[in-house]
């Protein structure tokens, strides 16, 4: 077990509490540096496709996890910044540029929904988003004009600096790219997590009244979280659709935002690793099991795959619902408690639930 | 004489949190026992894993010579144990009269159960005046008046009185003892109640725990532990504003 | 001018006149005491100076400024602060994390900055852990401070409650049963702590509470209320041996935690 | 003429998207968890009929085939409840949502294994003859579609209102510990609302499947169920119907007179402007927090 | 080394919508294809090479559609695809088949837009949409004497170009495009989007909607009593199962495809095999998309025949260039040049009645 003195308050604020901690994602990184140097290219793409969930679904856990609201609409907002990021692109602008731009302009359009939607809780929001990313699908053929309609888009060509990122020629800069979008949203992530505007976010989802009784704009604060939340999402949405090499209307489809949904929750609710392990779980169980399948000869029952997933994440949700980084948590606890740890001591205690209709 | 409720080494855990260790408590028919202890001793935690609520690691809780422990509360409030808990749990969207039936939930005999609600009607006038209210804008103090009303609505043979006065004002605090002692001596209801005043809880009680960091530390007749100085001082306040007077520090207790 | 004014202030809630023409003020640096009956309407009172509730009728002035126009959430940055009767923590988070919220009104620092955490923004972090840690000193809750609400006994919780409310540091803190699910002990602490509240941060209370040992310890003034309206106003021994308020509210042998609460002071 | 047509066949469709609502009203008003499954279990219990009834599978007679079904379906609501559900006691709703979300997916692949991925047709006698009034025809899929949502929701409304047991599913969706305090068997109660919800889906599979094409992704049709059920007021059950009404009325009239691109979008747009202005729906069952 | 090819087995890839919205088109076309495959291999399979036939499954999800293309092509290293469903999920990895050198051999969609120009390594085997519902016009036009076409479909790439078609078909013919209604794939009543067409005296409906609701439209316009008008599907709508709807609800629809139906003709030699090897493997009455899974694999064995024991991309690109053949099973004449690579050119026009596709005529594409 390990103890950690405090001497200052800083070590609470900082992103690592301790040396050893700053040491294990300093490996983890330098790890997931070289990892193109050590996998071919089809694991290199898988890689990439999942580090590009993960920075939707920081998106989504945002405000799910953080703020509470559950959004099945964010495969609308991912398309917005798949579109913005592209039309500007059109116009000649690098693809850097474009590319936060287009995470802006996606944020700033998610707040300006989130106005009328902030009066909405809990099933209503999701059923409302829901809606929304229904909606998407139709506005994108009727706005023909900028997105091409139901024919789409093929991705354009991305230079970084004179480095053309494209998936088929030099994967590990596309996975370079989907990195550091990774990286630096997390970081974005996490500094919010240590200031006031990430702790409003908690104190929204857990009672807004007291919030508001300690001076939390609630509106404001979800707005904000709305509009970040987007942002994040339109990110990886434009990653997602250059990565495909070619969208359309479809390609942002509604499931696309309950396999969001269900990404952060199997990968731990309110957690920033919780994204990454779902991305893991939803982005590339799915290959794992076709690549499984292939011994029984894979189609041989049309569907199994899929049937197969969906009763994996039932085990999932039945052997840990906190998620996976939950379950991790209770494991480091083991670890660190041992050989103290009793067997039952993370048998769950039961629980029961109240009413969310009050508010 | 063999207890009604018989509690024997019972332990309970939050996760890796043990909140009772090894209690065993007894409580005999028609007895009222109280059980006293600072925040965080575990009164609460005891009493929902009598009921139920909570699952013990070890430990047997027996009542009526039946082992109860570990089974589905339901079952446990059939046999005629009630809990009123702490932090009154109404149910908020339903009226004050759909609360008070669902304490019927597990009786049939419609004369009596009417008979109840307006039993307990006059015990709480205010509930029937605010019978259509739903319970979740009731004032706190009226939550509990309906909590405990809907307690008594169940017809236990036990009940479980977890902190009862709480957010009451001192008349119906009175009127609440009141009510329970009758209850106790006219229908010889069993009581373990746990109390925060424990003057008043001394005072109806026969025989008193106290419990501190999931232990029982002391257990006796409710007259002896009134007379008890450590109890005077740390729970009823006695002696010139209990062990502390106008100190600001605090006396170590005895007990441990 | 009082710090706080109510004036004529009326709410009904369908049928149930739940306040009814209540005038009351609360001077600066004093501690102020509602009493009453269950659903007297003292805790409506709060919710309306909260702003939860607007009143049908009358006016709230703080500090000579009109409480209705300000919404729910900028009455913290006048300086009202409050407890709930039935505690509404923010169950998920720390019990550091509930007192950080706490310091929200202090929010100097934009978006960007938080997000790319230089300069103010982590200046910023420092200044509020030190005045939360303050407030943790305060109220002793040191041994708590990395648990989750959650797993806190109703007491500690309690506490919390307090230590959030004055981690925004008020002028005027509300407290709605503050001592009420407490032991004899902890009553006894919350009364030191009131009145330090008082003395030491000059911070002006209005409470209300059923303890009547503990009103007569810590309270300059009482308003018993009954029905939504007063029914006596003075100091707590005036109140006290007020007939209608025995009649309505505190019975022939009023309670308090500690038995001989009512000899004191009286 | 053209009016009442349009209005009738509106309402005969709403009428099962109100029976679906149903099923999501009835689980979250028993156990405040939305059940994103109900809409396949609606396929399902569309399927099991036509297993019962067409020829190509056990061909039996129609009328002995439906309380057949309906016990089916009740008994797999419960078994799933008892089996999977259970499990999920207390924990939060949203890992609930996420469950029923991908016991969609299993279902969806069951069905297809077991019927085919082809449309089929069910064989039903309510599928075959109409009613013409002048220039209006209803068919009698559509009457009994109507007749029988009318009657079920009522049915449930008392049920809700009325009885002891659907007093216990509300106080057990409101507050599951005080709900065992007062000797509510919450788990077997939940249990009950699953196998009521499965026999909800089951009728309106059964009417669905009469009033045409049945394919798996029949399923699919939750979702305009849900915008029913959400301008409903999520957990009222006249909403519910009130709800589906109000949907499936407003599709005949979009796609008629307004232009192509944007009719289908009606029924979202609908609910996202009563959202808007009836942030609860129209029967709201939110409450504010009396603190 | 050819990618996918060993001395004793050749692996074909295919990225299907096994559990989608589209399950109903691909799992007996992968059944089909299945079928012929086993067929070979157990006679040895095509010099002295095993056929690996390897289908991943894409939900008719674009992201989904990438991994399952990226497993086949990056990982499996598969020598050709066969029968990828979809258009977008096609169009948006022609790049990647491309790239790597992959054929992409009877994709299992009739858009126009499956064949560039030049077509590369792609190849159709069939008349697209455009061409089905232009003919299909045409034919009720001249035959019914009908002149003011509609449309009705789902706005998706599929809907669009039979949206298309129809209006520019009516143009080019002089007849009018009166009115059009769009859906979703969800879409349960069409009363609504009837009656407007209706009103708009409509007397050629083209449908361009999933299966289940097609058979809806129609049998709502009987219902409604709306009978001077005709509906007409393209090869999307063109199922047993719409036609075999009890009471005839479908009677009358009206079809315009690139193959001819399988039911219509169970007595032929050719088709009575296929459905009797069909229902013995897998317990199911054959569809048209079995049919068309087993044709396209057939056609893929005939092109690896051709392109001898010496199979490279070249090679094969030769043999499938060398066929030149009659269908049998399909009823279409099948033929392949280096600048033609859509193999069958030939739109059918079929009607149900009596529970069967009935073949009016066979309009022979240029
Ligand atoms: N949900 C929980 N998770 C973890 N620990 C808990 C939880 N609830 C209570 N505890 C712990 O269990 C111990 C006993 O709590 P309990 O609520 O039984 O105390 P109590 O005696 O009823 O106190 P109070 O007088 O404040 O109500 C406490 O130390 C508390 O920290
Ligand atoms: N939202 C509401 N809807 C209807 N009635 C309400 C509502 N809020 C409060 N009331 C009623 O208003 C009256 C005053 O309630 P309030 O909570 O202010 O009482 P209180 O004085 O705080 O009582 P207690 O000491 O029991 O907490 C009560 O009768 C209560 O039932
Ligand atoms: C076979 C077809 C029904 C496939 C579908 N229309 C598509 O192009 O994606
Ligand atoms: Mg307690
Ligand atoms: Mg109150």
């Amino acid at each position: 077990m390990r103890f950690h003195f405090k001497t200052h308050y800083d070590q609470d604020i900082r992103l690592f509490p301790d040396w050893w901690n700053f040491s294990l994602y300093a490996a983890l990184l330098v790890v997931l540096i070289v990892l193109p140097m050590v996998i071919d290219s089809f694991y290199l793409g898988e890689v990439t496709n999942v580090l590009i969930w993960a920075v939707a679904g920081l998106g989504l856990m945002l405000l799910t996890g953080q703020t509470g609201q559950v959004s099945l609409g964010h495969s609308a907002f991912m398309a917005l910044g798949c579109y913005t990021c592209v039309n500007l692109m059109e116009t000649g602008m690098p693809f850097l540029l474009a590319f936060v731009l287009a995470g802006i302009i996606t944020g700033v359009i998610g707040a300006v929904i989130a106005i009328p939607a902030l009066k909405l809780h809990g099933v209503y929001l999701t059923i409302a988003t829901l809606a929304l990313a229904i909606l998407a699908d139709d506005i994108i053929v009727i706005l023909d004009h900028w997105t091409g309609g139901v024919n789409g888009y093929f991705a354009p060509e991305i230079w970084i600096f004179g480095i053309e990122v494209n998936r088929w020629i030099n994967p590990a800069a596309w996975y370079y790219l989907a990195l550091g979008t990774a990286l630096v949203v997390t970081l974005l992530y996490r500094n919010l997590l240590r200031s006031p505007l990430g702790r409003a976010f908690a104190a929204v989802r857990d009672s807004e009244i007291s919030a508001q009784a300690m001076g939390v704009d609630v509106a404001r604060t979800k707005t904000i979280a709305f509009g970040l939340s987007c942002a994040f999402a339109g990110l990886g949405g434009a990653l997602m659709g250059l990565f495909a090499g070619a969208f359309n209307n479809e390609t942002f489809n509604f499931l696309i935002a309950i396999q969001l949904l269900m990404m952060i929750i199997i990968g731990g609710l309110g957690f920033i690793h919780g994204a990454f392990l779902g991305a893991i779980v939803i982005a590339f169980l799915p290959q794992l099991l076709s690549i499984s399948t292939d011994f029984l000869g894979s189609s041989s029952i049309p569907g199994l795959e899929t049937g197969v997933f969906g009763m994996i994440l039932i085990a999932f949700i039945l052997f840990e619902p906190m998620g996976l980084y939950g379950r991790w948590l209770k494991i480091r606890t083991w670890l660190e408690l041992f050989p103290f740890a009793r067997r039952d001591m993370f048998r769950r205690q039961k629980t029961y639930l109240k009413t969310e209709r009050l508010r | 004489m063999s207890a009604l409720l018989e509690v024997r080494n019972l332990e309970t855990f939050y996760g890796p949190i043990m909140a009772i260790r090894g209690v065993s408590l007894e409580v005999h028919k028609g007895q009222v026992v109280t059980v006293l202890g600072a925040n965080g001793a575990g009164k609460t935690t005891l009493l929902k894993t009598i009921s139920g609520i909570m699952d013990p690691e070890k430990g047997q809780i027996v009542f009526e010579g039946e082992e109860i422990q570990g089974r589905e509360p339901h079952q446990i409030v059939r046999r005629g144990v009630v809990q009123v808990p702490e932090g009154r749990e109404v149910f908020p969207l339903l009226t004050v009269e759909e609360n008070l039936s669902l304490g019927a939930y597990t009786r049939s005999d419609r004369a009596e159960i009417a008979r109840d609600r307006d039993l307990v009607y006059s015990y709480f006038p205010i509930l029937k005046d605010r019978r259509q209210q739903e319970a979740g804008t009731l004032s706190g103090g009226q939550q509990q008046m309906l909590a405990i009303g809907r307690g008594l609505m169940l017809r236990p043979k036990i009940m479980l009185l977890d902190e009862p006065s709480l957010g009451l004002s001192p008349l119906l605090t009175q009127e609440i003892f009141e009510i329970l002692k009758r209850l106790n001596v006219d229908e010889g209801v069993t009581m373990m109640l746990v109390e925060q005043n424990a003057a008043v809880a001394l005072d109806l009680a026969d025989t008193g725990y106290v419990m501190e960091l999931g232990r029982i530390v002391m257990a006796d007749t409710a007259e002896k532990l009134s007379a008890s100085e450590d109890i005077q001082s740390f729970y009823l306040g006695h002696a010139n504003e209990g062990a502390r007077g106008e100190r600001r520090w605090k006396k170590r207790k005895t007990w441990r | 001018m009082s710090l706080l004014e109510l004036e004529n202030v009326t709410l009904k809630f369908g049928g149930v006149t739940a306040v009814n023409n209540l005038s009351m003020s609360v001077e600066e640096g004093e501690v102020f005491a509602l009493v009453g009956p269950n659903g007297a309407g003292k805790s409506t009172v709060f919710n309306m100076i909260s702003r939860f509730y607007r009143p049908f009728r009358g006016s709230i002035r703080f500090d000579g400024k009109d409480l209705l126009k300000q919404k729910p959430n900028q009455v913290s940055s006048q300086g009202i602060a409050r407890t709930f009767q039935n505690i509404e923590l923010f169950e998920r988070a720390t019990v550091l994390q509930n007192l950080l919220v706490g310091r929200h009104r202090h929010r100097k620092t934009m978006l960007l900055e938080e997000m790319l955490f230089i300069g103010r923004a982590r200046a910023q972090e420092r200044e509020n852990r030190l005045a939360v840690e303050e407030v943790i000193d305060f109220l002793d809750l040191q041994a708590y401070r990395d648990q989750h609400i959650a797993g806190l006994p109703y007491g500690v919780r309690k506490v919390v409650e307090l230590a959030r409310a004055l981690a925004t540091k008020p002028r005027l803190l509300l407290l709605d049963e503050p001592a009420s699910g407490l032991s004899v002990e902890e009553t006894q602490d919350m009364r030191w702590w009131i009145e330090d509240i008082r003395r030491q941060m000059g911070i002006t209370v209005l409470m209300v509470e059923h303890d009547m040992g503990l009103v007569g310890k810590v309270c300059d003034r009482v308003l018993a209320l009954a029905d939504g309206a007063e029914l006596a106003q003075g100091t707590p021994a005036q109140v006290q041996a007020h007939p209608a308020v025995i009649e309505a509210y505190l019975g022939t042998s009023a309670i308090s935690k500690t038995a001989n609460a009512q000899g004191e002071r009286v | 003429m053209e009016f009442l047509q349009l209005l009738l066949s509106g309402l005969a469709n709403g009428c099962v998207y109100g029976l679906v609502a149903l099923g999501f009203v009835l689980i979250y008003k028993a156990t405040e968890a939305v059940n994103f499954a109900q809409g396949d279990f609606m396929m399902l219990g569309a399927f099991v009929m036509v297993g019962l009834v067409n020829p190509q599978f056990l061909g039996l007679n129609f009328w002995l085939a439906v309380p057949l079904a309906l016990l089916v379906m009740g008994v797999f609501g419960y078994l799933l409840d008892l089996a999977v559900l259970r499990f999920m006691f207390g924990q939060s709703q949203i890992a609930v949502v996420i469950l029923t979300i991908s016991l969609g997916f299993v279902i969806r692949f069951v069905a297809g294994l077991i019927w085919g991925h082809e449309p089929l047709n069910l064989h039903s006698p309510l599928a075959f003859g109409d009613l013409r009034l002048g220039d209006v025809v209803i068919s009698f899929a559509d009457i009994s579609v109507i007749v029988v949502t009318v009657l079920m929701t009522l049915f449930l409304w008392q049920f809700f209102q009325r009885t002891k047991l659907g007093l216990a599913m509300q106080a057990a969706s409101q507050n599951q510990m005080a709900a065992y305090y007062m000797g509510i068997p919450v788990k077997r109660v939940q249990g009950a609302v699953w196998a009521l919800a499965g026999v909800v889906a089951c009728v309106a599979g059964i009417l669905y499947a009469s009033k045409g094409t049945l394919d798996i992704s029949a399923g699919f049709i939750g979702i305009k169920a849900f915008a029913a059920a959400v301008i409903g007021g999520f957990g009222s059950l006249p909403g519910a119907l009130m709800g589906g009404l109000i949907v499936g009325v407003i599709e005949p009239f979009a796609s008629r007179y307004l232009p192509a691109g944007y009719s289908q979008i009606a029924p979202y747009a609908l609910l996202i402007i009563v959202l808007v202005f009836r942030p609860n729906g129209l029967f709201s069952q939110v409450r504010i927090k009396k603190v | 080394q050819t990618r996918g090819v060993t001395d004793d087995e050749i692996r074909i890839g295919g990225v299907h919508d096994l559990s989608g919205v589209f399950a109903a088109v691909s799992t007996p076309a992968v059944s089909g294809a299945n079928l012929y495959f086993d067929m070979v291999n157990e006679n040895g399979g095509v010099h002295g090479r095993m056929i690996n036939y390897m289908t991943e499954d894409h939900g008719y999800q674009l992201p989904r559609a990438t991994q399952a293309y990226n497993k086949l092509i990056e990982r499996d290293q598969v020598f050709a695809m066969l029968l990828n469903l979809g258009t977008p999920h096609n169009l948006a990895h022609y790049p990647l088949m491309e790239r790597r050198g992959v054929p992409n051999v009877a994709p299992l969609t009739a858009a126009r837009a499956i064949l560039p120009d030049p077509p590369l390594m792609n190849f159709s085997s069939f008349s697209s949409y455009y061409d089905q519902i232009a003919q299909g016009i045409e034919y009720l036009h001249n035959e019914n004497g009908r002149d003011t076409v509609c449309a009705m479909y789902l706005p998706t790439d599929f809907g669009e170009e039979i949206a298309i078609s129809s209006r520019e078909t009516a143009e080019a013919l002089g007849l009018t495009f009166a009115d059009e209604t769009t859906h979703r794939p969800d879409d349960q009543d069409f009363v609504g989007s009837v009656s407007r067409l209706r009103a708009a005296e409509c007397d050629i409906v083209t449908i361009a909607l999933g299966v289940r609701a097609s058979i809806t439209v129609v049998g709502t316009a009987k219902q409604l009593g709306w009978d001077d008008v005709d509906f007409l599907v393209s090869s999307a709508g063109f199922l047993e199962p719409v036609a075999m709807v009890p009471g005839g609800v479908t009677d009358g629809l009206y079809g315009a495809s690139g193959w001819q139906d399988l039911r219509a003709r169970a007595t032929e030699e050719a088709p009575a095999a296929f459905i009797a090897a069909y229902e013995e493997r897998y317990g199911q009455p054959a569809s048209g998309f079995a049919m068309l899974g087993y044709t396209a694999a057939q056609q893929m064995v005939m092109a690896l025949e051709a392109a001898g024991p010496d199979l490279t991309v070249e090679s094969f690109m030769d043999g499938m260039h060398s066929l030149d053949y009659d269908d049998a099973l399909l009823g279409t004449h099948v033929n392949f040049t280096p600048e033609d690579h859509q193999g069958a050119n030939d739109v059918f026009i079929s009607q149900v009645g009596d529970g069967h596709w009935n073949t009016l005529a066979t309009i022979s594409g240029e």
